[in-house]
């Protein structure tokens, strides 16, 4: 009786275990471009910043055999420098001139790691050691959402969404507007390249083409998918557009063809995304009234 | 060698322009984002060749249904998505990524209905004349794109700049709420545009998959990045932005694999887009954009 | 529709396979049967459908059924990784044939080897690809292998002073092809005029093409797909340059010289498969190919053609125990001893070299055949 | 030391060839409150995006305290003690009452990431102290009992009572008001005089734009008037009342019901 139990298990863990990093990753990055979108900012980098985090911290585990810690560490300061530098032009622009400066951006970095010696060009970096371990993302993924949930509550947490909201009057209210987009824009940084640096330590190999356009718009999918209001929202995204294609693996070749169906619906029917504390709120409360 | 260079510019640059045309008018008109424009350009070019391939219509039948088919799409994407989204006053996002969905959603149906593998018009159909003056090569059909993307051009512009349609639009264009109050029908209009935006993807799709002679259901792809490079060094939503983007692009990319190195195309579009957006985020030849304080 | 329909013959060959035979063979196949690759990933499929097809209705291996269990991995890695899970601790196959590209296999190919499975890729040429562990096994022959034979009867043949060459700098299978090609002219001393590139999605080379015909060369070296092959061919004519093209793998498309006419005549092709090749077993196969999916097989599903045949003649000298893994191991130990004579010629492996001396997987032994194109059609080159 | 909170001395704005301000000179004393009035486009509210950073000016100069303003960004006037409200009110809609309040303690919360982070108890005392005093700004506008209410759904004289409220949660010096009575009956403006008169007693200055003449010439102690870009008169309500020029170019077109 109690040895199928543990069997069946690691089966499954044998299995989906992958699957599993994969959403921890996905999580990662829906938070990181959360972070931005909270202060108003739609910036379409942050496939990139992974792509930097996920080469520089392979490169470093490659060549000079660093420790996962400081591997992971660098993968994250690597793509948040860049941020810092890019960031005072870059955000001076709104709406979506700021998309698109910061989608050409994304491009500007592919093309780069595709033409260097280094990087491995098109072929990419292979025989990456796995390293990355469940816990290891279970306890990223944790510190960052509790690290979120504390700037939330903060002056700066009430800072972003006062930007968000009306930029004039909250450089009134006496907040450094500027200072606080780039704290975004860099902590953003900072998250997707750790997320990259996890990814690149549990699939062996890397390439360019995980870093482009494509997968910036799949990051800010799965934020708005979920919803932008929290941060289960980002998470809960991550989830279904990373669990939906195994779901949906009996569908064959239609199956991208449902994945944009939901999209598409989702925008039309949770305008504010899956996860949306007021009206779950409202709703459990409309329930709460009947009787049992 | 330069004449040659400065020919294949020119098309290259046309292609550019021909499928930024509908881009930039969506933009303009509706102040969206259409990235489903790629995957409508690729259905036109499927829509052409079905017609050509299984029903057998003439080129100029195919052409016109290609359009048919392509603005009825756009049509349908503008009714059933984006006026909603317009009714309940979404942030500029949330239609943006719709577009992302429906372009999701319209490549995966062609691969279903066509399959994956390039497809490619039968012999016979491509007008083949070509012309040699020195040691300079045109095809016709590169001489029809030119020719089509400045046609389009300018009938456009005189639309939008003589007839009664074009100052509606360029009501809306300056404010919905405005034109709304003028008695002008803003979503009729709107529909309009999403219609005639996307025929000219579509004719764009059928052009350029005849000159390329490459049909396939990601073909839209890299043309709608470099069809989002063109609209903003032309100016977001301006018309002779797009033509003006669109060329300034070709042969900036021409000139840099030309006399820098190959390698240097891409990079080269998208390092010009990023320094032109810090520069001038209206774009090298829109008006300088007012920022409300 | 189409797609829908062969979908369902597949199942329905499966479910009756299922039903009639209880000790059946379970073998993977995780392919990219959507998405960007699945162009090469739905080819290879039939490849492998219609070998298995074959072996069964032959009354299999031993008597003992073939029974594929066939997954997209959608051309991504960590689809690989998880398509290779789900085959390897799920569905418990024997081996697993795949991934589509080189770059999946770079992620999931480490997944089956620590989990000492057999996984045997028929499409992946990358280098390195053999160096992930013992367990990996390729039938796609290497392009160190091909081009220097073809560079050297293309040579010949036109007396080539000097070479323009072209390739894919964004693409793993182009980019590494064009390294091959450029250590090959090094070799052979042979002067190159102009090296460019594109990337993928790209349609008009003309710039490239107007670069290279100012540049004069006797031949243009190619690392190119076909798809982007048959547009440089007809650009470089539309341009007026004449000389001759010589090819890497991508070229190995008969499809390709079809469209591209006459234009692409006096090319130069090496690859381990043509569609003209007249051995009768190859003849069946093309065939059977055209009979079962009304189109033309490609190289990619020859390739699969055979590697279903290479590990059925592995299997027929392993005794099946039950015991999954005593099974695959054995599998592994056997496959390196099969040598045959399949459609794209004779086969045998050979291990792999290792750059840091560990024990490698298994490569390729296979001689390329040398193509002229002639009047739109592969011919035989007679390099004598 | 000046006595002058606010001195504004021969300022001028253009607008590419449209001139906006002339030659435009007054002084805002500590401990009153100043009216600027004028009729619509003599560029009141221009003023006030001068004084608060969001325009800079093409000539003259503006100090505050005997401090050049010139060159700061809008934040750092703001941390100088600059406030102000909106002509057509600009609240947090999406956040509560406290939250929007709590916007403006934000130069006052002196915690770095670290303290934020790991929860320290100089945090929590700050953001207490914050969450306190913005309770007591909004007891004191009577919202207080709305504190978790979200901003949006608040009715327009409310809206307006919570903007006060957080222009004056930056602890300012010198408070601006764009058109505080703008829409309200004239119960709530005896109230908003009042306190207003309030402010200034707790030492605070007050200037604001107003177009209600009765209730400017009721609350301020001198006014200055703005037309067509320029000062014509300034003085206490009387003398700007008994101005010939005012009462030529302002009083006697607009009826001062």
């Amino acid at each position: 009786m109690m040895d199928w139990l543990p069997g069946n298990f690691s089966d499954f863990w044998s299995t989906y275990s992958t699957l599993v990093f994969s959403v921890g990753v996905h999580a990662l990055l829906a938070l990181s471009i959360w972070l931005t979108l909270s202060c108003g900012l739609l910036s379409l980098a942050n496939a990139a910043f992974m792509g930097i985090g996920a080469y520089v911290s392979a490169l470093l585990t490659l060549h000079l055999e660093w420790s996962f810690g400081t591997v992971l560490l660098a993968g994250g300061i690597a793509p948040a420098v860049v941020a810092l530098i890019i960031g005072a032009p870059v955000l001076r622009l709104s709406g979506v001139y700021l998309a698109m400066a910061t989608l050409a951006f994304g491009e500007v970095v592919r093309i780069t790691v595709l033409n260097l010696e280094i990087t491995g060009g098109p072929e990419g970096l292979n025989g990456i050691p796995l390293a990355t371990e469940g816990w290891h993302i279970a306890l990223l993924l944790a510190l960052t959402v509790y690290g979120l949930a504390r700037l939330r509550r903060s002056k700066v947490g009430r800072a972003f969404e006062a930007i968000k909201e009306d930029e004039v009057a909250a450089r009134l209210m006496g907040v450094d507007v500027d200072r606080y987009k780039l704290l975004a824009f860099v902590l953003g940084g900072f998250i997707a390249g750790i997320a990259g640096a996890l990814n690149a330590h549990f699939t062996f190999f890397i390439s360019p083409r995980e870093y482009g356009f494509e997968n910036a718009v799949d990051i800010l999918t799965m934020a708005v998918l979920g919803g932008t209001s929290g941060l289960v929202g980002p998470m809960l995204g991550a989830s279904i557009l990373t669990l939906l294609p195994e779901l949906l693996r009996s569908l064959h070749d239609f199956r991208s063809l449902v994945n944009g169906a939901i999209l598409v619906l989702v925008v039309l029917f949770l305008p504010k995304g899956i996860w949306e504390p007021r009206r779950i709120r409202n709703w459990l409360n409309r329930n709460k009234g009947k009787p049992a | 060698m330069l004449e040659q260079q400065l020919l294949n510019a020119l098309t290259l640059g046309s292609v550019y322009a021909l499928f930024a045309l509908g881009f930039t008018l969506v933009f303009g008109v509706l102040a969206v984002i259409n990235l489903s424009h790629g995957a409508v350009f690729m259905v036109g070019s499927y829509a052409a060749l079905a017609l050509v391939t299984r029903l057998e219509a003439p080129l100029w039948a195919a052409m016109l249904g290609a359009m048919l088919v392509s603005g009825t799409l756009g049509l349908l994407v503008d009714m059933l998505i984006l006026k909603p989204l317009r009714a309940r006053n979404a942030p500029h996002l949330i239609p943006m990524i719709a577009t992302i969905g429906v372009g999701i959603m319209l490549t995966s149906t062609a691969q279903g209905l066509f399959g994956a593998e390039i497809l490619r018009f039968p012999d016979g159909i491509l007008p083949a004349g070509e012309f040699v003056v020195g040691d300079v090569h045109v095809r016709a059909l590169e001489i029809a794109i030119v020719a089509i993307a400045f046609v389009l051009m300018a009938v456009l512009f005189a639309v939008l700049k003589r007839t009664q349609l074009g100052r509606a639009l360029r009501a809306i264009a300056e404010s919905p709420k405005a034109a709304w109050l003028l008695g002008i029908n803003v979503e009729r209009l709107f529909h309009i545009t999403s219609f005639a935006a996307a025929a000219l993807g579509g004719i764009a799709g059928v052009l350029i998959g005849l000159n390329f002679n490459a049909i396939t259901p990601q073909m839209g792809q890299p043309i709608l990045h470099k069809g989002i490079a063109a609209i903003i060094l032309g100016g977001m939503g301006d018309i002779r932005g797009a033509l003006f983007g669109g060329l300034f692009l070709g042969f900036a990319e021409v000139i840099s694999k030309a006399y820098l190195s190959s390698q240097m195309g891409d990079a080269v579009a998208f390092g010009l887009l990023f320094l032109i957006l810090l520069v001038r985020p209206s774009g090298l030849f829109g008006r300088k954009l007012e920022r409300k304080a | 529709m189409q797609l829908m329909s062969k979908t369902l013959v597949v199942c329905g060959a499966l479910a009756c396979a299922g039903l009639v035979h209880a000790a059946d063979i379970k073998i993977g196949v995780a392919e990219a049967l959507t998405g960007g690759a699945a162009q090469y990933g739905v080819t290879i499929r039939n490849g492998f459908q219609l070998a298995a097809d074959e072996i069964n209705a032959k009354g299999g291996i031993n008597g003992n059924k073939i029974q594929l269990v066939i997954e997209d991995e959608q051309g991504k890695k960590e689809e690989g990784i998880n398509v290779f899970k789900k085959l390897i601790f799920q569905d418990k196959v024997l081996m697993i044939f795949g991934p589509t590209l080189s770059n999946s296999m770079f992620a999931a190919g480490p997944v089956a080897n620590a989990a000492k499975v057999v996984v045997f890729g028929t499409s992946n040429t990358a280098n390195g690809i053999t160096d992930i562990g013992p367990y990996v096994f390729r039938n796609s022959v290497m392009e160190s292998d091909v081009l220097p034979v073809t560079v050297a009867a293309a040579t010949k043949q036109y007396k080539l002073q000097k070479v323009a060459v072209i390739y894919g700098n964004d693409d793993a299978f182009t980019k590494s092809g064009y390294d091959v090609f450029k250590k090959v002219l090094e070799e052979q001393k042979l002067p190159v005029t102009t090296t460019e590139t594109y990337v993928k999605g790209d349609v008009d080379f003309k710039a490239q093409l107007t670069k290279i015909k100012a540049s004069a060369p006797d031949a243009v070296i190619c690392s190119c797909l076909a798809e982007e092959a048959a547009n440089i061919i007809l650009q470089a004519r539309g341009l007026g340059i004449k000389a001759p093209f010589i090819g890497g793998n991508g070229f190995n498309s008969p499809k390709l010289f079809e469209i591209s006419k006459l234009a692409g005549d006096g090319t130069f092709v090496g690859s381990p498969w043509a569609n003209t090749n007249p051995a009768p077993v190859n003849k069946a196969f093309v065939a059977e190919y055209q009979k079962k999916y009304n189109a033309e097989p490609n190289q990619f599903a020859a390739q699969a053609y055979d590697a279903l045949y290479i590990a059925a003649a592995a299997l027929k000298d392993v005794k099946l125990s039950g015991d999954l893994n005593a099974d695959r191991e054995a599998l592994k130990n056997a496959l390196p001893k099969v040598a045959i004579n399949g459609v794209t010629g004779p086969f045998k492996f050979r291990p792999a070299k290792t750059k840091d001396g560990k024990p490698g997987g298994w490569d390729a032994d296979q001689k390329p055949f040398i193509y002229v194109v002639q009047g739109g059609k592969f011919a035989l080159h007679d390099a004598k | 030391m000046s006595a002058n909170l606010l001195s504004i001395r021969n300022v001028g704005k253009h607008f590419g060839g449209l001139h906006v301000l002339h030659d435009v000179s007054f002084e805002v004393p500590a401990g009153c409150i100043y009216g600027l009035i004028g009729p619509n486009g003599a560029g009141k509210t221009t003023v006030f995006n001068l004084v608060t950073g969001l325009l800079a000016p093409s000539s003259g100069s503006i100090d505050f305290r005997g401090e050049s303003l010139l060159g700061l960004a809008p934040h750092r006037i703001t941390q100088r003690g600059v406030a102000r409200t909106f002509q057509n009110i600009r609240i947090f809609k999406e956040m509560d009452l406290l939250e929007n309040v709590m916007v403006g303690r934000h130069e006052h919360l002196k915690y770095g990431g670290a303290g934020l982070f790991f929860n320290t108890r100089a945090y929590r005392a700050a953001e207490r102290r914050a969450r306190e005093r913005a309770l007591e700004l909004l007891t004191w506008v009577g919202l207080a009992h709305k504190a978790d209410m979200l901003a949006d759904n608040l009715s327009y004289g409310d809206q307006r009572k919570l903007e006060f409220a957080r222009a004056l949660a930056t602890e300012p010096k010198l408070l601006l008001l764009d058109e505080p009575v703008a829409g309200m009956n004239p119960a709530e403006k005896t109230v908003l005089m009042e306190e207003i008169r309030n402010i200034r007693e707790r030492g605070y200055g007050v200037f604001m734009i107003e177009h209600d003449m009765r209730f400017v010439m009721g609350v301020c102690d001198r006014i200055a008037v703005l037309n067509f870009g320029r000062i014509i008169a300034e003085g206490t309500p009387d003398e700007v009342r008994n101005n010939p020029e005012v009462i030529e170019a302002y009083l006697g077109k607009e009826d001062a019901a």
